[in-house]
């Protein structure tokens, strides 16, 4: 709607992160600053950090209103905080791109999002291929309330119901870092004889695990399933070229499709609504080259 | 008895005024700080930053950490501390939340219940300090992690939206009336934004609280010098389980708040809410000896937080860097705004 | 003689007061000079200088003929100087060992050796405490004495003492007294601050006075009225100013078989088996030696203590306070002994000290009422002539005899019809001295009741229609106005019953 | 006058064997918190909870945290409080990963500079405290801000790696060194676990400095009475500065030990430690008043809280009655271990 302004040189844009410090999204905002840079006219602000905090996020989303962003991109908490917020910004007629999670109001331009019900299919999935004859899971969470927790818990719940033999015997919150998972990982050692399989609900909390099973002698008798697959030194995809990690699926941060949605939003071109994102499992196979399609370092 | 000098208060003629406005001259250097914040703010970003709904805003955000600030205020000035305060924000703004789905009651039935819902927390804390006498850091953090705990198991860690829609697919009246409550966007009288009110009127109320009542009184006495509050006749257990009820209470008044600012109640609401609550109080001078504070230290402690996270975010300032910078300006803002300022360059004697 | 002292021109400003103006003296070895001066004269601060409180002051001070400049307390150790504060400045967490070497520790601690050493300082002193014990048990008295042996302790050429004996009953004084002359007979020179006129008289070779932070004179013969002259500025009336009281008034206080248990983390006293009555309109005295249990009893009566046994009743009427809230309601009040810990919120004003108890009288829809509490405060100030510059001073910053007529305000305007008086007038100089004795003989006289616990004998010899004796937290004798002397008061604190133990 | 004997106080001659008897119990009372979590982990699970590798993987979990516990402890004994060494921590353990990942530094190479930052910001603290006057709650609560914003500054946000591959495809000898420092699963001489060693040995070496230094006694004199601390000629400036610089050092040093556990530094690492720090410390008997505690409690504190971890961990309790009995056994470790328990119950008086 703000594409009106024709003679305007330079298009600002403000984008609000959940949480700078967490390598994913860390990696978000690296990718989103790196393909925004193609489009000379569009200027990013520098990023804002909610810290985890939804109430910090509504009072950024308001600080861009009143400096009239021409574009606004959100990386929401929660959904429902920031929906008024959001509204907020539609209220004023700026175009707002919600990334990888959503918003409980229809009034934004575009979202982009992974599909974490799928991500923890494949997932599963891929359990169920690596146990054929079954055996023992723990699954180690993201923070319980947030919506990527809740769908990886789902997609792979239901996927390794296709094998009976497989049980998911113990459960518990690792709030999405690494560690909180080692000490976890070593009480279920000392407790359970025979653990086959660990589905973190992100990279570093499987590498958590990891840690505390190669400690225990156990590493090679268990297979390690991450989420995120980032391309860093301290990542999943390497992990997985290390053998530390059965296997990761890219969470794809979304930022190339985010970086094209802003250009033709504020150039007036029709973008999709909706832009739900694959996931691409990693294996020793492809992680080199997939390592090398998304390393950005050295190219900011 | 015979005419001695030692004579009652006298005061030079000239000494009195000049103290009065020296006297003055301290009060007023409590607000340099914020001042100074105000003014980086109009300089840098002028009416951008200095405008209705951009203050409203900034202010709003940190209303319900503001409330519970008060509510802190009023037991370190026993000489306490309440780290629980967050967590009962959460459980409270979780309870509105619940009591809103699942029961649609009203927002005037809904602030009562959270309110004791607040109290009976914030009494245990004071029972446990000042019966048990656990020192209340070790109390209200077991409390922290209990109503968390508490929260998170009553929510299934689901957070529960507020925005509920009727068989007619718009928000139900209850739920609508709630938003009032602060949800961003909603003003009563299409004015006012609720939190901004909510913690103005807390702030003037817990003031009046303390400056004009015995209880306010007794307060300043039992963070003073406890055993002498006890000898002069004030009944110290008492005021130690009320404060630390009072400040249940307003986390419990604050609850809905954040519920509607975010338009639902999350099990990780009020998370570490507890920290810059006992900031705001002690930026604005209180003492975390017990004895020495005032709200309206606090209510400037609160706006220094928050219109300084306001300005560097309007100014575009890098996160990483807002952390540094924030730091070093709430250091900077203590120190101007301390009464002594000038002994400590003077190097003044202390005792 | 040699000069060893010489403070010449000392200045001082705190804000709002000039605490000393050009004051001058100088002390030779050997010599006990007494500083002489009303509450508030500016002793303290004078002294508190050499001490090296204060960094910064006007004036100079020579020590042994040369400029000496002391502006920390190392520095004033450096000079040998050793000062017993008028506040005690111990540490409560740390042994009684730990507080006299307390800044002068050898880097790796040698426990033995300070223990040993603190063992033989207290045993001249008098004071049978082992040196590992906490001071937080000690009472106030032997804190007192800790305070005089860490001073001893060190190698000094001058020691300073602020009213060392204000917690200690005559026998600890007399102690006292012969450690004195022991130091100045090895050449010490030795300052000494008192209120007591007679302690003077015994142990001063020359005294200075001070009024209003001004040198006034100094004198070497003891000349009681004289001193006062030039202490007050005035002649003072008759020091102990009461007739017979009126010992047929009806009972106010009964007390039957009142037993308190002790408590050993803060060397409480037990009360065993205590029985008295005080009538209104009549003045009762609690003599006894430290520890006694004085101020125990008079802080059972006021519910601050659970007895375990006994009875009490007031004006006729059974009375168990619970809490001393409950025992402020019936119109009892206490003067503490510790003004500092135990009576005033030392960082708040001068009115909300003297207010604090009696709030209830000034409330106005649940509101206190600014104007009818300065009003009362203002009269009770003006009354016992506090000085103080503005009822919104801060109490802590007034001299100490001062604060203690804040607490006496405090207790006054709760209009009490009985007053517990725990040593009311420590501290507290002889022109207010004879104020406060003014000021019970008139309570008594008003129907009041009035017992009073003090170390001062011949205070209570003037002052009591009857003195009660404890020893060891009995009683054990009573004596009627006129029937008591100061020995038979000693001979009956001391009557122990080694024997039950 | 009359030549009076003074009649020192009579001690019976039991008494001091009983008062004797009497104090040691009152010292074993402040273990029966653990002994009571002991009990417990040993009833439910036996040797699953008693043995070498469980204790060693639950003391190993907290070590860092309980070396930052220790010098907490000694700010807090005299009477301060630090919010910082979180942060510090974490700017310690990135140091380290960087010194590492780019320039292959050796582990005795590394330790003593993360030692040296530590203590740099630490002494920030220190200054701002003593020389400035500020709070120290303000003064730390800044400097955990700054220093996080640091932190992530350096790295960008993102974590550095500890276990650094050489052109061979295995680790660099610098990195397969440094995994003694916590790494789970690397042992010194094949046997001791480097994080519980350091934890005890930074623990006896403090406990010695407090019982039997001059430094130590300085440091109990400045928290329980400041004014008598100064008169006796005791530095309560330089004192306090170097508590803050020592609890800073102990931060530095525990920074490597949390790098090598995670084998990475995240900028998020040892985010909110500090109230796991300051609440070992509090639960082992430390008085945030000052003056009060030692390191032996504070050691307890720590036990106290890991193994309670552990027990309801190894009990597979829910995450959320985890957080509930965790607050619940907490208080009541505290009650139980109070020397003056029975009191309590006598409902003696206080004063
Ligand atoms: N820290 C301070 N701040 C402000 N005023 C002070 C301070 N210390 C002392 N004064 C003032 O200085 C004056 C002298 O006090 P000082 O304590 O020296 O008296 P003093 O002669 O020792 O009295 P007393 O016999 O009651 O102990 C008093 O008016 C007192 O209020
Ligand atoms: N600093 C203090 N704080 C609180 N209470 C104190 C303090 N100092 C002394 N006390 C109280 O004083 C009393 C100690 O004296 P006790 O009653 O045993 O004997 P006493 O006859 O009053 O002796 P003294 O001559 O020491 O006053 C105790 O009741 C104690 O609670
Ligand atoms: O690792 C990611 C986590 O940090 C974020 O909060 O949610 C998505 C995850 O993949
Ligand atoms: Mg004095
Ligand atoms: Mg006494």
């Amino acid at each position: 709607p703000s594409a009106s302004s024709g003679e305007k040189k330079k298009f600002v844009v403000g984008y609000s992160q959940s949480n700078n410090a967490e390598p994913y999204r860390a990696q978000l905002n690296l990718q989103l600053q790196h393909f925004l840079k193609k489009y000379p006219d569009i200027e990013l602000l520098p990023i804002a950090d909610a810290k985890q905090s939804s109430a910090t996020q509504v009072s950024q989303v308001q600080n861009f209103i009143t400096q009239k962003v021409d574009a606004l991109i959100v990386s929401p908490t929660e959904p429902a905080p920031l929906t008024a917020a959001v509204q907020q910004a539609c209220d004023a007629k700026i175009p707002v791109i919600v990334l990888d999670r959503t918003v409980n109001t229809d009034c934004y331009t575009a979202f982009i999002g992974g599909d974490n019900v799928l991500i923890g299919r494949k997932a599963g999935e891929e359990a169920v291929r690596l146990l054929p004859d079954g055996g023992n899971v723990v699954e180690l969470r993201g923070i319980m309330s947030n919506q990527p927790q809740i769908d990886r818990d789902k997609g792979f719940r239901e996927a390794v119901a296709a094998n009976p033999k497989i049980k998911i015997i113990a459960d518990r919150e690792g709030k999405w870092l690494k560690e909180q998972a080692t000490p976890i990982m070593q009480q279920w050692l000392a407790q359970h004889q025979q653990i086959d399989l660990v589905y973190g609900h992100n990279d570093p909390m499987a590498l958590g695990a990891y840690l505390a099973a190669q400690a225990a002698g156990r590493a090679d008798k268990i297979k390690f399933i991450g989420i995120d697959g980032l391309a860093i030194p301290d990542g999943g995809i390497r992990a997985v070229q290390l053998g530390q990690l059965s296997a990761t699926f890219i969470y794809p941060t979304g930022a190339q499709e985010a970086a094209d949605t802003v250009n033709k939003v504020l150039h007036g071109q029709q973008v999709d609504k909706k832009q739900v994102l694959g996931t691409t499992q990693v294996t020793k196979d492809n992680a080199a080259e997939l390592y090398k399609q998304f390393d950005l370092s050295g190219q900011n | 008895m015979t005419t001695v000098k030692t004579a009652p208060p006298v005061k030079a003629p000239g000494e009195s005024r000049m103290r009065r406005t020296l006297s003055a001259l301290g009060a007023a250097q409590a607000y340099i700080g914020l001042v100074l914040i105000l003014a980086v703010g109009i300089a840098t970003k002028g009416e951008m930053f200095l405008n209705e709904t951009n203050l409203t805003n900034a202010i709003g955000a940190f209303a319900s950490r503001g409330i519970l600030a008060v509510g802190v205020t009023l037991v370190i000035l026993t000489g306490g501390i309440d780290l629980s305060v967050g967590s009962l924000l959460g459980i409270a703004s979780m309870t509105a939340a619940m009591m809103l789905a699942k029961f649609s009651l009203e927002p005037w039935q809904i602030v009562p219940v959270c309110m004791v819902v607040g109290a009976l927390f914030g009494f245990l804390n004071g029972a446990g300090t000042a019966w048990l006498r656990i020192q209340s850091f070790v109390m209200t953090l077991a409390m922290l992690s209990v109503v968390r705990g508490l929260d998170r198991q009553v929510s299934d860690n689901v957070s529960v939206g507020t925005q509920i829609a009727g068989p007619d697919g718009k928000l139900t009246p209850q739920a609508e009336a709630f938003q009032l409550f602060g949800t961003p966007g909603h003003n009563l009288f299409d004015r006012i934004y609720y939190p901004v009110l909510a913690f103005i009127v807390v702030c003037v109320v817990f003031h009046l609280i303390l400056t004009k009542t015995r209880f306010g009184r007794h307060v300043y006495a039992v963070g003073g010098n406890p055993t002498a509050a006890r000898l002069s006749g004030v009944n110290v257990t008492a005021v130690t389980i009320a404060v630390f009820t009072l400040s249940g209470m307003l986390a419990g008044f604050a609850g809905p708040i954040d519920a509607a600012y975010s338009a639902s109640a999350d099990p990780q609401a009020g998370q570490s809410f507890e920290l810059d609550a006992i900031a705001a109080a002690v930026i604005g001078g209180a003492s975390l000896a017990g004895g020495k504070g005032t709200i309206a230290g606090t209510f400037v402690g609160a706006l220094i937080l928050t219109l300084l996270d306001n300005v560097l975010g309007l100014n575009a300032v890098s996160d990483n860097w807002q952390l540094v910078i924030k730091g070093l300006i709430v250091v900077v803002a203590v120190v101007l705004q301390r009464p002594d300022l000038f002994k400590i360059f003077r190097g003044g004697s202390r005792s | 003689m040699t000069t060893v002292l010489a403070m010449r021109a000392i200045g001082k400003s705190f804000p709002g007061v000039r605490a000393l103006d050009g004051v001058s003296i100088t002390v030779a070895e050997g010599e006990v000079v007494a500083l002489l001066g009303e509450n508030g004269a500016g002793k303290s601060t004078l002294m508190n200088i050499l001490a090296g409180v204060f960094k910064d002051y006007e004036g100079e001070i020579e020590i042994g003929g040369e400029v000496a400049h002391i502006h920390s307390p190392k520095d004033a150790r450096r000079h040998g100087i050793a000062m017993i504060h008028q506040e005690l400045n111990l540490v409560p967490e740390l042994s009684v060992a730990d507080n006299i070497f307390l800044g002068r520790e050898r880097a790796i601690l040698d426990r033995g050796a300070t223990e040993a050493r603190t063992a033989e300082l207290l045993r001249g002193l008098g004071l049978d405490l082992s040196p590992g014990t906490l001071v937080k048990q000690c009472k106030i008295a032997e804190r007192q004495l800790i305070e005089v042996a860490k001073a001893l302790s060190q190698n000094v050429r001058v020691l300073v003492m602020d009213e060392p004996t204000s917690a200690l009953a005559d026998a600890e004084v007399r102690r006292l007294y012969e450690v004195i002359r022991d130091l100045t007979g090895r050449g010490v020179a030795v300052i000494y601050i008192s209120h007591r006129l007679e302690e003077l008289q015994e142990i001063a070779d020359r005294v200075v006075v001070l009024r209003d932070g001004q040198y006034i004179g100094e004198r070497t013969g003891i000349n009681r009225d004289e001193l006062i002259q030039m202490m007050v500025g005035r002649p003072l009336g008759e020091m102990f100013p009461r007739a017979d009281g009126d010992t047929e008034g009806e009972e106010l206080l009964r007390v039957e078989g009142l037993c308190v248990p002790g408590d050993r983390d803060t060397g409480r006293t037990a009360l065993r088996d205590i029985s008295l009555t005080v009538r209104s309109g009549e003045i009762v005295g609690v003599a006894g030696l430290m520890g006694a249990g004085r101020s125990e009893l008079l802080e059972s009566i006021f519910g601050a203590h659970r007895p375990s046994a006994g009875a009490i009743s007031l004006h006729g009427a059974p009375y168990r306070p619970r809490s001393p809230k409950q025992a402020i309601d019936r119109g009892v009040a206490l003067v503490a002994e510790d003004r500092k810990a135990q009576s005033l919120v030392l960082g708040n004003s001068v009115a909300f000290n003297a207010s604090l108890s009696s709030l209830g009288r000034y409330l106005r829809f649940w509101t206190v009422d600014r104007r009818r509490e300065g009003t009362a405060v203002e009269q009770q100030v003006r009354a016992l002539r506090v000085k103080t510059p503005g009822l919104r001073f801060t109490v802590g910053n007034l001299s100490g005899g001062n604060q203690q007529k804040v607490v006496l305000a405090k207790w006054l305007l709760t209009a009490p019809s009985l007053i517990l008086m725990d040593e009311p007038t420590r501290g507290i100089d002889v022109g207010a001295k004879a104020e406060i004795h003014a000021l019970m003989s008139s309570l008594a006289a008003e129907g009041k009741g009035v017992l009073v616990a003090s170390s001062e004998l011949p205070e209570l010899l003037a002052m009591c229609d009857r003195i009660l004796v404890l020893c060891e937290g009995r009683i054990t004798a009573e004596f009627p106005r006129g029937q008591a002397t100061q020995e038979a008061i000693l001979e009956a604190a001391m009557a122990r019953q080694q024997e039950t133990m």
